[in-house]
This record gives C-alpha cells, structure tokens and sequence, in this order.
C-alpha cells in the first residue's frame, strides 16, 4: 500500500496542518509517512499545499506526480491539480467554498459542505478537519482513533482547548459518508 | 457648495485590511459578508451618501485599491 | 517501523541532531529554506546553555564560526545559496586553519537571487571550494530526514577527527519535508580535547590559529600537509548507497533526494523488465569513485539525474574514466525531475547503441 | 465625475502580493507618487533590494534593478556614477539596509552619493518570516527571539538615521511613519524632499518609515498601526535630522531637471 | 623587436588596455598583488572622465559592477584571493543577469590568507562558479605581459558579445613583472549599444534588470537559456597555443606563466632527443577540449604542471576521458614549479611504462 | 642596575618588521604593558585583523588568532561568547575597521560585545601600500588618491569614535594619539580602561589611537608625528566619548578576575 | 639624591626612526655614523653623563630597542 | 643569446630600478626582456631584489634559476644568491659594504667601491648606477647610450635635475674596468 494525498486551498485554511495530521497519525498506526509542504512561488495570502505519502512499504518519492486522492479548499486548487488526479482517485470538494463543476469522470468525487458543517460546530476554522474526517471514512487509509492520538500530539498548547470541537468536526465530516 | 462624491472599491484588489473603514471620519466603510476570489472580504462603502470624498480612505489603502470619484469644480 | 520515532521537518532534525552531537553555538543569518533551522535552535540552545546568535550578516557568522572554533567550541552555521557564496573567504579561512565546524548548505536555485525551490546546483561550489586556494572539505549529501539527523552526527565527528569544516549539501525539498526521525544518540556531548584551541595560554605555551604564511617554503608545507589530509579523507571517508547494481546494466546515478525519486524509477524499470540500478553518493567530497567502478562494473551505460545543468556528472565521468557512456538528465529553477521522467531516460537508454554516447564537447 | 487620487502612473497597474494592511503597498505609492509630481519617471532608475519588497522591480513602473541583499546603495552608486544626470533611488527593508547591508549604507552616505533612499523600518526580517531584525525592540518577540530580545544577548536595536547624522555626507535624513493619515502625508513630503535633495545636488538624502507588518507581528492591521505608534515611535524618534537647505542654485538645478518634462 | 613598445608591469599593461578597450569605468578595493591595476587605473581614468572609484569592500566593489553594468557602462574589478572569494555573490548575481564586465584575479596564495606570491590556485574556482548556481563565465589566462594588455580587450569583447562577465585569471608574476608591450588598439571607445540597459524609460517600455524568478518554470527557462549561452560559448570562444605539439610524445599541459616556464622545459627536453610538446590554454573555460585532444593524438603521456595541487587536470583527465596516461605536477604556496623539475617530470615519464599511470584514487 | 621600563611579558621578544617610526610597534608595546599590568595574559585572546599588524599574532605573547579582513570583531564575538570569562581584544586598522569590517565593529558595537578593540587610524591603507581609507583626510594624497582626496568623489572622512556614540552598546569609547610622550601616556591610560571595561562585564570598548606612517606619507618618523598633530588631532577630537563607570558590583567584578593572578 | 641612570640601546633592534632622540629632555641621542645588519643608523647615548633615566626614549621607541637602568631606590 | 641579471639589495638602494634601467635599455636595443621583481616575504625595510633577463630570442621564463650575473648590494643577499650563480657568472660586489670573502672559484668576481666612487660623485644614492656601470662594461650586454636614453625615459621627473649625476655615475662605474 503506498498512497498519497495532496491537499489545497488558501493559506489559514489549515491545510498545511491537516496534511501533518494525517502523517502523524499513519506514524502513529507504524506505517511510512511522508510530508511535503509547498513552497516557493506561493506568495504570502496566496494558496497552500500539501503532498502527504502513507505507505507499508518504504517511501521513495516523497513528491506527487499523480496523486491519488484531492482535498481541495479553494477553486484555483481544484483547477490546478485536478488533472493530475490519478484516474479512480478520491476528489473531496469543500462544496461551501468551491462551486465549480468537475470535468473529469474517472475520478470518484465527494463534495463536502464543510464550512457549514464546521460553523455548526464552532466556526469555519475546523472546516479542514471536517474535510478530514470524511477523507478518513472514505479511504479506510487511517483509523480515527490514530488522528484522535496524532492531534493531541501535534496541537500547539494555546489551541488545547479546542481539542473536543475539533474531534466534533471530525467526526462530523466522517458522519456525512452513507453507510 | 458641496460637491457630490464617492468612492469606488476595486473588490478585486482589495485585501480586507480594514484601513479605510477604520479611518474614515464618517465610519462608512465595512467590511462585505461575502469573500472575493482571493478569499479576502473586501471593504465596501454602505452608506455612500455621507461619503465627503475626502480621500482618507484612498490615501492610507495599502493597495490602492479606492478611487475617489468628485464632480469637478467649474 | 519502530517506535520512539516522532515526526520532524528536515531542518528542525538537523537542529535536533547537532545539539545531541554535542553543538552547543550556532551563528546564523536567515534564508529560505533554511530559516527553520536557525528559528529551532533560537529555541533549543538556550535550554542547554548553548549560544546561539542571530549575526548580521552571513559573512560575520562564518567568522564567528571561525572565532568559537578556534577557542574550541562544537559549532555550526547554516544558510543556502548567496549566503554560502557569501562565506566562501571564510570557508576557505576555516578549512586553513584546520578549524572542525559544520556548515548546511540547504540549497535553492540559482543563479543570482534566482528561486527558494530545491536546487542540488552548489555541487561544484561545495566540492570543488567556492572560494580560493587549495581545499577540499567533506560534502554529506542526506537523502531523507532521518539522514538529514544521522549525517549532522556524523559531520560533527568528521570535524573533529579531522580538524576540517565539513559541510552538509542538502536542499529545500529535504529541509521542508516532514518524515518520521528517530534521533541518534550521537556521541559523548564534549567534544575531544583541543589542545590547540585559544583558551588563553594558562600553563602552556601560546596557541595561535593563523592562516597566513609569507615565506612560500612554509606556506607549501602547510599546503602539503593540507593534501595529505585531503588525502586521508579521500581513501577513509567515501560513502554510498548501491541498490540492485549487482547485474545492473542500466546504473542511476543520484544524490541527495534525487536518489529517491531515481529509486522509484528503477523499480519502475524493474517491473519493465530493465536491468536498472541506482548508485548514490552519500559523501560527495570524498567522492565514492572505488564503489562507483565497482557498481558501474557490469553497466551498459550511466545515467546521471540532478536537479542542476550537469554537475556531479563531471565526477561521474573522471571516475569511469572513458570506460562506460555517461549520460545527464537535468532538471533545474526548481524543477523537481520526475520519476517518469527518468524512466523515460532509463528506457532511451536501455535502447540505444553503444556508440551513441553523450560525451563532454 | 473625475478620478481623483487614482494610481499615480509610475506604479504599475497589477495588485501587489504584500499581506492586508502590510505598509509597503502604501509606501511603495507615495513614492510613486512623487515620481510623478517631480515628472522624473522617465530619468529615473529604481534599486529593489531583497525582503517582502524585493518586487518594487515589478510595481515601479520604471527602469528597476534589482540587488543582492543589502547591497542596494552600491548597486545605486554604480548606476549613478555613470549616470549622473539621472534620478536614482534604493528601496530597503530594515533587515537589508541595516543589518547585512550596513557597511554600504553608511559608505554611501559618508561619501555624500547622490542617491535617494526610502528605508522601510518594519522592525523585522518579514520575507523570510519575521526574524530579529537590528531594529527589532527590546523585548519585541519574533521566531529568532522566541523569548523576545533580549538585549544583553542581541544587543540593542540601531536607530539608523541618529548614527547617519554623525556623517558629513547625508544632506537629507528624516525618519518618518505612517501610523495614520497626517503622517502619511508627512511621509510623502519628506520623501518629496528626499528626491528633491537629489535633483538638486545637494547629496545624500535618506527617509526611514515606520511601517507595520502586521503578519510577523501577529496583530490585524488596524492594531499593528497601533503598535507601531505605540511602541515603535517613542523608539524611533519622528523628525528630520539633517536638511541642507538647497540655495538658489539647486533650486534652478532642480527647475531645469524636473523642468524637461516627459507628460506635458 | 618592433617599435613603439613600452616597458611596463602586467598590472599595468592591464589597465591601460581596459581604458583602450573603452572601459570607462572601474570599482576596486585594494589587494596585494593587484593593487598596482587600482593605482593606475586611479591616475588614468580621470584623465579620460572616466569613473574611479575605490569601494569599501570587494562586495561593495562587484555590486558597484552591477549597478555600472546594469546602467550600460563598461565596467571592470579586480582583486586577488580573498577578495574574490568575497565576490562571489556578485559574480553569481552578474552571470545570472547577463551584465557584461571583466573581473581581474590576480592569483595570489591560499587557502585563508595565505601568501601573497604566485599561485593558481583559484581554477576551480574561476572555471567551476565559486559562486551558487549553475553558471559558468569566460576565463581568459595571459602568460605574458603582452598578453594581459591583449587579452584584456579580448574579455571586454566578449563581454559584450555575450553578455557575460569574463574574467582575466592572472597571477602575481605576471601581474608584478615588466615587458615591452605594444598597447592594442582595441574597439572603438562606444560600447555596442545597450538596449537592456536601465537608463531611464524615456520613450520605451521600462528595462528590468533582475535574477529573482519564483516561477520554477521561469526559472528552468531563464537557467535553459543561460546553458544555451554557454554551450555557444564553449563551441565557439575556446582557445589554445599548441608549441611543437606534432609529432610530441610527452605532452605537456600548463596555463598562465607556468607554461612559459615548462616551454623552456620543452626545449631542453628535445634538445635531449625527447619529443617532447607544449599544450597552453588561453581560455580555462571554454576549455579548449578539442584543441588538446589533438595535440595530444600522438602523445604517450601528458604532464600537467601547475602552480596548486592539481586543478586544471581534472579537465585534462575529462577531455582525454582516460585514452592517455594523465601525470600531474605541482607546486604550492608561492613556490614556482622550476624548468628544471619540469624536465626531471618529462624525462621521468618518458622513460616509465605505459601502465604505471597516476589516476585519481 | 635593575632594567626599568623593559619588554613586557605580553610583548613576544623576537624584532618587529615595522618601518621605523611606524606607530604599532608602540600601540602593542602599550597594550601589552597595560595586558601584564592588569595580570590577564594567560587569560587573554588576542584577535589580528589584515594590515601591517597582521603579525600581531606573533608579536604578542598569548593565545591569538588572525582574522580574515574587517572580519577581527565577529571572530571576537565568536571567540567571547564561547569563553565568557577570557578577556578578548581586538588590534585593527583603519581599512580592516572602518571600511571593509565597518558593519562588524558596529554591530558588535551595538551588541555591546564585551570585547575591548584597539583600533589604530594611520589614515592609510599601510600594508598594501598607502591607498586612501575611509580615514584619510580631505585633499591627503595618497596612491589611490593621487590629486589628494577629493571629498566629492570620494566622500568625507569617517569619524568611528563618533559614530559609534550613538549607539546604546559601547561602555567605553576614546580617541587618543601617540605623537608625544604625554599622549602616549593617555593612550596607555585608555587602553587600560577599556580592558576594565571589559573585565569589569560593563560591555564593548574601542579605543582609537592616531598613528604615525611614517613610510606612505612620505615624511620622517619625527616629521610624521608633527604632521599627525597638525592635520589628524583637528579633524578626529581626542577625548573620551562614552565612558560609563564601572560600580561597585564591576570593581569587584574585576579585582576578582584580574586578581586571579597569573604570574603571582 | 640623584640616581646614577642610563639607557641600553639594542643596535641590532633600532631602527633608526631618531624618536628618542627628538623627544629625549637631554638632547643626548642621535643616529651612529655605523649601520646595523639591517642597514639602519643606530641611535647612540653620547652623553651618557647627562642621562637622568627618565625614561621617555623608551616610552616613545616603536620597537622597544631601549631598556633604561636605574639604580633601585632604597 | 640570453643573459639573465639578478640585483640584490636592502629596499632602499635603488635595486629594482637599476633593474628595470637595464630592461628598459634592452628594449632601446631591440632586444626582448623581462624584468621580475622580489615581492612577497620580504618585509618593509628589509632586502629586495629583482631579475633582468636580456634575449636576442624569446624569453620562456621570466625567472632565474641559475643568473647568471649578481650585482649584489648588501650580505645578506650574497649568502642567498651567490651559491645560485651559474658556473663562469659574474659576480659583482658593492665591497663599500659587503665585506665578506667569496668562496666560490668557479665564478667572476668583481668588487666595486660603490659607495665610495658615489659619494665623490654626490652621494651614496648613486651606488647603483656605478655597479651598473661597471657590469656594463664587464659584460658588454647593453651599450652605454641605451642606457642613458633609457634613463631619460625612466628617470621619475621629481629626479629629472639629477641626471647628469646619474650619467657620471655610470661612467665612473665603467672606468674603473681595467683595459
Ligand atoms: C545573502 C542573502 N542572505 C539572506 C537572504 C534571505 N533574506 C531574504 S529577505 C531577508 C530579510 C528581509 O528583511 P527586511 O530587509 O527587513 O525586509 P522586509 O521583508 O521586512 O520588508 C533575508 C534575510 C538573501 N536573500 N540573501
Ligand atoms: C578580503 C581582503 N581584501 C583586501 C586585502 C588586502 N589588504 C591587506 S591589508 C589591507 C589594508 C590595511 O589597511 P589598515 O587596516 O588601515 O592597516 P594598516 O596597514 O594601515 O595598519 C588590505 C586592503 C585582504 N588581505 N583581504
Ligand atoms: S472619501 Fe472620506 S468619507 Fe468617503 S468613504 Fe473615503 S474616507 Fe470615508
Ligand atoms: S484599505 Fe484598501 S485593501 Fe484595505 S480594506 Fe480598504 S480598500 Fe481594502
Ligand atoms: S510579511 Fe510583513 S512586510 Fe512582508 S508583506 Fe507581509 S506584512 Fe508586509
Ligand atoms: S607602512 Fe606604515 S603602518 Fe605599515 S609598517 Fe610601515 S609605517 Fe607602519
Ligand atoms: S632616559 Fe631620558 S635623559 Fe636619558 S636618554 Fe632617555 S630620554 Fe634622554
Ligand atoms: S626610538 Fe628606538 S628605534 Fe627609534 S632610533 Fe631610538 S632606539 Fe632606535
Ligand atoms: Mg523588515
Ligand atoms: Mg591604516
């Protein structure tokens, strides 16, 4: 198993946070993560990314060229990298932010309305790990309980307080997939 | 003889700073509820008729993103 | 995977990783992509009563570096791109002097002000001495964030067995990136007894830490011992990475994080039916010429992949000395190659008639 | 109804990539502003120097270089020792002019260059995110000084404009701020003078600006002004320093130089 | 000998050629064995209206370079050393901008301070960038007096040609010593014209000089194009002086002064029945490959005499990419490799076996 | 009979290579008296900067490095931070200190490094054969000024001492010159003080001496001084410009340093 | 009570610069007719009598070529 | 023919320009030269020496590793260079100041008076241009009258009121050849 997530939207939505998440958690479950932040041409209110690896095996590109799952968080994210989607591959929309159609058909697309969801749970900021949480229930990539473990690893300590909304969103975004 | 005036906002340029609300002497400028395409909420003028065209606005706008539009004087 | 394992940015393990090795002074200048390093040990070192100072500039860190280990401190300074050529008088000053020190390259593109992208284009200025005179000094080249930790250590212990400034060539990609580390333990915190050090001459005669030499009969001794070193360093210290070169008939040759994206296109070839192998220089001065012969032994031809306009590759061609074809594939501006990309080569290569082979002009 | 207050043409039309409420946007348009007023876009040559404005190159509608970090007033120098009927101005971050750069600046002021500087004191290094710069306040923190500096170990920050004043060369230093709107049109004049001290011959002319970064130092922008006023002007004294008054035969100069102009 | 000749010191046999080859314009800073260039060009300059000016610093000197440059003027610096060490930066800066200029090193001894005797040890840092990124800029090697004056208009040619710097690679000898020159007429006093130039946009679009390009695609482009240049330069601009290279069965390789010395070698070499051959690079980079790959076709061997610890050699070994036994010596510090080892070397080598051959370890 | 007045410990006893006349042979003999007066030179790093006294690593009898050029105050800083309890100095040049190093000796300056720096202003660049420094005197000729400086070229002489009083860093900052006997007693006296000021913690000292070169003015021994005291001692004001008295907490501070003793 | 002084001139360490003599109260120095090994004048006490061992010759000698012997005070 | 000269001195005794005389004259003659001044360990005040090399042909290396002629100014210089003197070379010895006995017997040794014949001419400053006189007219490389016009070119205009002394000078230094 080796696969890898790309995430994108603007900076201060939380992507760049959400990508290590994920990655903490898959170290946390004994797998080969891997975390590649953008930078470079990104100029500061611009966008963000993350290209974050999971693997069994050992990971050797830490880059990705065909990513096999998208979340994406804003619309010149979507237009940018979902090309390069991996046909078959995972395309979460935040549907509350990014009205634009999807051309492709061979991916499998979910729109997520997780600014609303998020609002209803505190405010849009957890918007990202609404995201999240449906990524998880869609993908089986990585078991709740180990985000649960990761974001009492990672969350800085004057955002502490916030650790049961975010749980709260993550869930919620997990509740949003049938089954 | 006052002068109608107004200003214009261009929301595209506009980085939501909140500047020109926060020094307009009349307090006119708010920020919209809705976002532009770079995620910012831009500045815009709600109560357009007490606008004085004084240009405070334009002036401390870091990114010369107001024009102040006034009737010529004959 | 083990455990005690814990998620870390490049530069924030290589941080890590020299204060376990001991370091305990760091001079700095900010620079993307470095910056995280010099902000991790802004924190860290004053836990352990360590210096750690913001210089003015790139040029006072380095002859800060140069001071502290003079007076016998454990000491790195780290930048990328102008900023290493900006130290480049005192580099060579330090390699002079026999002063142990380590210096991070975390490279971006050039040249110029040019792009904060990864970039392995200081091959040349690393390996070859960007600044003047006769010197060489080890060049580590980490693939990974655990060896962005594994070889700090091992740059410290270089440094001082060898009395040399030893410098760690990684890239913006490799200092950005996040894997999961397990720290070394590195060795003793105290570095080995510097008796030549300015501590003040307390009960011995006075030490003296000089680069200069008028007479040229002295100023050639002390050049003859510097070659002697480099020497040393050349026969004891190469180090390599060698993956499926055994029948390998197609060799890669990669460094840094390059390798791993050339690893992925190897197996790609594999899985083709190619017989492809990957060669990678983990010291780049001293560069691994004995294991690349050997590796390159049963290889039709050498493909050499850097994310530069040809660099390493004139290593590459000294040492297989006319015997194998050597082709480059570059990428550069921050251009990532990728690993399609270099399959593609492998295939066009794998193809092509032993006569047609890219040689220098 | 007639544009007023619309952008001057020597700031080119396309947005510019600083933060909300970043100081630099502004300062980059009263100085395009006098440019025009003074009708030298033409004959004038820009250095960008390296920090968040090292795209002045882009946003100054004019002939631009663009510097190595810090090195700005020798790159000025060199364009105007070869041409020296031509405007020249540096536009520099703290980190740039005062801590890297420092030996140029002070150089170019002592030998009396005839450039025009505009030295913007955010007091941080804000392009690679908000560093100690040599300007940064005692106790300020920023992510090289976690605890906040601390000046027994960083020293203390430099007042740029005091140490150019001890100098023969400068003949117009001024430190200004654009904490609100009357000291945004006091920036602008001084700037105007800065240039006008140029035309004229007279020499060296520096404007330091007090200018918010509101990203690095984690305030909204409408706070970050306040900060500035607060805790950077009672540091950085306003006024000007140094002002050779230019004689009536500058003033001719000056005539004569911005006279040959490029609009009417 | 022809009339019109004067007497005069490399340096200024230099200087005077710049200011013939329209060079109006110069920024320096004082260092031992170049300061003789800065205190002519400080008289003579003035005397045309041209601009002199002594810089703070070597980096105030090479960005004071830039800025002339930049504005269209043209422009030379020089120093020795360190202070090219400290030049790098700018050089990286220049070559990425395409501003045309000459950089003079007059070589003197390193690593740190060194000494202030004859050296070359600087070839890699010349020939390889000492500064960051991939670039690479005209190195242009006199071995006369006669040849400083020339080769100097030569730089300022191609300077223009190319929009480059170019550097002159002198050393303290040549630099330090008089010969009768007959001064070059050089180009015309205008430089070409500089449309790029920044001289204010009146009546045209605004001029840009820049090196930042924060688009990876941007800058791979900007970087393909700079490759272009130089692979034009490389195939165009190289040059060499072949002496009784013909039938030669020892060829020897040497740059700059060493090889007038090894030349006197040659003679008595064949004097004794040896046929022995001279092969000189004019320019170090372009190396002139082709140049030396058939001067040496009749050669058993090549010897490689130069003043360092063996630089130029690794672009001998890569041009003959290992058809000939490569030998090498050197000699360090100030001290000048004398006609007489050079003869031992030849002598030794002609009588040693084809396998016995010094490869690189 | 006793020898009175004989070669200090801290003075090495092999011959200097000075020219005759040449002042630094006299400004290490002083600081190398003040070293042995105060028993610190078993606990004393010296840093030589690049200039005729390059070989001051040599000529002083204590642990010394030699430092790249203008570069002598980082390599302090470097060495101080290290070994906090050493007494650190520097011995510099007019062109290694105010001109190529001039952004080293501010900002160490600035960070009140608690280094002493003996900084000798010959108005030349000595070693390399008498160039114009940033110190050389308006109309001084010199063999990179040949018509004599021309300040409108060339700039306006820097006054270091000055300059630096702005700063908050310097605990100690002085002027004086050796072209009499009773002068070189007060250089003497302000050497002295600034290795208190150092070992007493209170922070960075610099004291500038006037020297004589002979050899590229093209005067005498006798004559150079006399053209020192005419033409130097006018244009850089001899006295103290900062000097902040050590309290009870230093003096202590220092009796237990330089108590320590070495040779006792 | 007069002390019988005088100084001791290192002729191989002087370099001739004649500052001690120029500064000395006696006017009792001045450049030997001889060189030294190095080509220099040596200075030379011609008076030794008039010497009083105020020591100002070696205070002001650059390269410490004079060390002045007093006899000690009880 | 290829003569090369080495002058050797204390700085000070006008060794480099009795050098650069003697090329600059060569040149007058048409021949090539080469002149290669000492520079690097030796201190202010301390030797100084420089290399003339005269040609008929080209001139390969400037330097000189055997000289063949030595116009020796001070001790030191005569302990360093005369063992590097080639068999049959001339040696010439200002003995107004160099006392010393030369061991050699394989080589021409001349003593001249320098200082002494100067000093009847004006002054000791002179004694170089005497022992260029005398290696003139012991080696009979260059024609006085080359070097006369040599010294008008050479002669810095601040000295131009002192080149008659310089011509006496000269002619005492050839007068004192036997023959
Ligand atoms: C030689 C060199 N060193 C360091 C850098 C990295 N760098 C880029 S901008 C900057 C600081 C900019 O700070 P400042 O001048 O205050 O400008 P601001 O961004 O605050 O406006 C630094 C250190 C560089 N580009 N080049
Ligand atoms: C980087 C560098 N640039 C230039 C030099 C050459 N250099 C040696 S000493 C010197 C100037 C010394 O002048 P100063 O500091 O005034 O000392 P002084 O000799 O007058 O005592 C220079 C420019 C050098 N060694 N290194
Ligand atoms: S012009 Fe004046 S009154 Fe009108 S919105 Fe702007 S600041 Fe307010
Ligand atoms: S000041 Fe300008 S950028 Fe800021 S909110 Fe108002 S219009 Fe927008
Ligand atoms: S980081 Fe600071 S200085 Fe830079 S653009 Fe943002 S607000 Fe402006
Ligand atoms: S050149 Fe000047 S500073 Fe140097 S030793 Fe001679 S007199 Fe002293
Ligand atoms: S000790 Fe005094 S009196 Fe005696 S020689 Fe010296 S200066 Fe003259
Ligand atoms: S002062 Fe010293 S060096 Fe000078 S003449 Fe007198 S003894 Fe000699
Ligand atoms: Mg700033
Ligand atoms: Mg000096």
């Amino acid at each position: 198993m080796l696969e890898r997530i790309m995430i994108a939207g603007f900076g201060g939505q939380g992507v760049l946070f959400t990508g290590q998440l994920l990655a903490y958690a898959g170290m946390l479950e004994g797998k080969h993560v891997c975390w590649v932040p953008s930078y470079g041409a990104e100029m500061r209110g611009g966008t963000a990314n993350c290209v974050v690896t999971v693997a069994d095996e050992e990971i050797c590109s830490p880059l990705a060229e065909e990513p096999g799952s998208l979340l994406i968080f804003n619309l010149p994210s979507l237009l940018k990298f979902a090309p390069r989607l991996k046909p078959g591959g995972i395309l979460l929309l935040n549907s509350s932010l990014v009205k634009s159609e999807i051309k492709r058909s061979d991916v499998r697309v979910y729109p997520v309305p997780a600014n609303q969801l998020a609002e209803k749970i505190k405010s849009a900021q957890l918007a990202n790990l609404v995201m999240l949480g449906t990524y998880l229930k869609i993908s089986g990539l990585i078991t709740l309980d180990s985000v649960n473990k990761a974001l009492e690893k990672i969350l800085p300590a004057h955002r502490r307080h916030l650790l049961s909304y975010n749980r709260k969103a993550l869930e919620s975004g997990m509740a949003i997939v049938g089954g | 003889m006052a002068k109608p005036a107004t200003i214009e906002i261009d929301r595209e340029r506009c980085k939501g700073c909140e500047l020109c609300g926060a020094f307009c002497p009349k307090k006119i400028i708010r920020p919209a509820p809705d976002t532009n395409s770079f995620g910012y909420h831009p500045a815009e003028l709600f109560d357009p008729a007490r606008c004085t065209g004084c240009g405070i606005c334009a002036l401390v706008c870091p990114d010369t993103a107001i024009v102040v539009r006034k009737e010529e004087a004959a | 995977m083990k455990n005690g394992k814990i998620l870390l940015k490049g530069n924030e393990a290589l941080g890590e990783a020299a204060v376990l090795a001991g370091c305990r002074c760091f001079f700095g200048y900010p620079i993307t992509p470095q910056t995280e390093l010099l902000e991790y040990l802004a924190r860290r070192l004053p836990e352990v009563d360590g210096v750690f100072l913001q210089a003015e500039s790139e040029i006072a860190a380095i002859n800060m570096v140069y001071g502290a280990a003079g007076a016998g401190a454990r000491v790195m300074t780290s930048s990328s791109g102008p900023g290493i050529s900006l130290k480049q008088e005192g580099i060579s000053f330090l390699a002079a002097a026999g002063l142990p020190c380590v210096i991070v390259n975390v490279m971006r593109c050039g040249p110029g002000l040019g792009g904060i992208r990864p970039s392995q284009a200081d091959y040349f200025q690393a390996t070859r001495g960007g600044g003047h005179g006769d010197y060489r000094l080890p060049v580590l080249a980490p693939a990974s964030v655990q060896e962005m930790a594994d070889l700090t250590v091992r740059a410290f212990a270089l440094a001082d067995q060898y009395r040399t400034p030893v410098m760690i060539l990684a890239d913006g990609l490799l200092g950005q990136m996040m894997e999961p580390v397990e720290l070394p333990a590195g060795p003793a915190a105290d570095p080995p007894p510097r008796p030549w050090a300015t501590t003040g001459c307390r009960g011995r005669q006075k030490n003296v830490i000089n680069t200069m030499h008028l007479y040229p009969e002295e100023l050639e001794a002390v050049n003859r011992q510097l070659q002697e070193k480099f020497q040393t360093i050349a026969r004891e210290e190469a180090r390599a990475e060698k993956y499926l070169t055994g029948d390998a008939e197609i060799l890669v040759v990669a460094f840094g994080i390059v390798a791993r994206i050339a690893k992925e296109a190897v197996n790609k070839a594999r899985a083709a039916g190619i017989k492809a192998g990957l060669f990678r220089p983990v010291t780049l001065w001293p560069f691994p010429a004995r294991a690349l012969a050997s590796a390159a032994a049963k290889a039709r031809a050498v493909l050499t992949v850097e994310m530069n306009a040809g660099q390493m590759v004139e290593d590459v061609r000294l040492t297989l000395d006319g015997s194998r074809q050597v082709h480059f594939y570059g990428r550069a501006g921050g251009m990532i190659p990728a690993g399609q990309e270099i399959l593609e080569e492998i295939r066009r290569i794998g193809g092509m008639q032993r006569g047609r082979c890219a040689r220098p002009a | 109804m007639a544009a007023a207050l619309a952008r001057p043409e020597a700031l080119a039309p396309e947005p510019m990539h600083y933060c909300p409420g970043c100081g630099h946007g502004l300062i980059h348009r009263l100085t395009a502003e006098v440019i025009d007023e003074l009708w030298i876009r033409e004959k004038t040559i820009g250095v960008a120097s390296v920090g968040c404005s090292v795209f002045a190159y882009q946003y100054f509608n004019l002939d631009m270089q663009q510097a190595a970090h810090g090195r700005a007033p020798a790159v000025a120098t060199g364009i105007k020792r070869v041409l020296p009927d031509r405007v020249v101005f540096t536009y520099q971050g703290d980190g740039d002019l005062a801590s890297i750069g420092l030996a140029e600046i002070v150089h170019a002021a002592a030998r009396g260059e005839k450039i025009t500087v505009i030295f913007v004191n955010n007091a941080n290094y804000g392009m690679t995110g908000g560093q100690m710069a040599p300007t940064t306040l005692p106790g300020q923190k920023t992510t090289s000084s976690p605890g906040g500096r601390d000046v027994k170990q960083a020293g203390h920050p430099l007042r740029i404009v005091e140490m150019l004043a001890t100098l023969d060369g400068p003949a117009y230093l001024a430190r200004v701020s654009v904490h609100n709107p009357a000291q945004i049109f006091k920036t602008k004049k001084a700037i105007r003078k800065a240039f006008e001290t140029q035309i004229s011959g007279l020499g060296f002319a520096l404007v330091e600006v007090l200018s918010p970064c509101p990203t690095n130092w984690g305030l909204k922008p409408v706070e970050a002004l306040r900060w500035l006023e607060n805790n950077m002007v009672p540091y950085y004294p306003l006024g000007e320093y140094r002002s050779i008054a230019p004689g009536a035969a500058e003033l001719n100069e000056t005539k004569r130089r911005t006279g040959r102009t490029e609009r009417g």
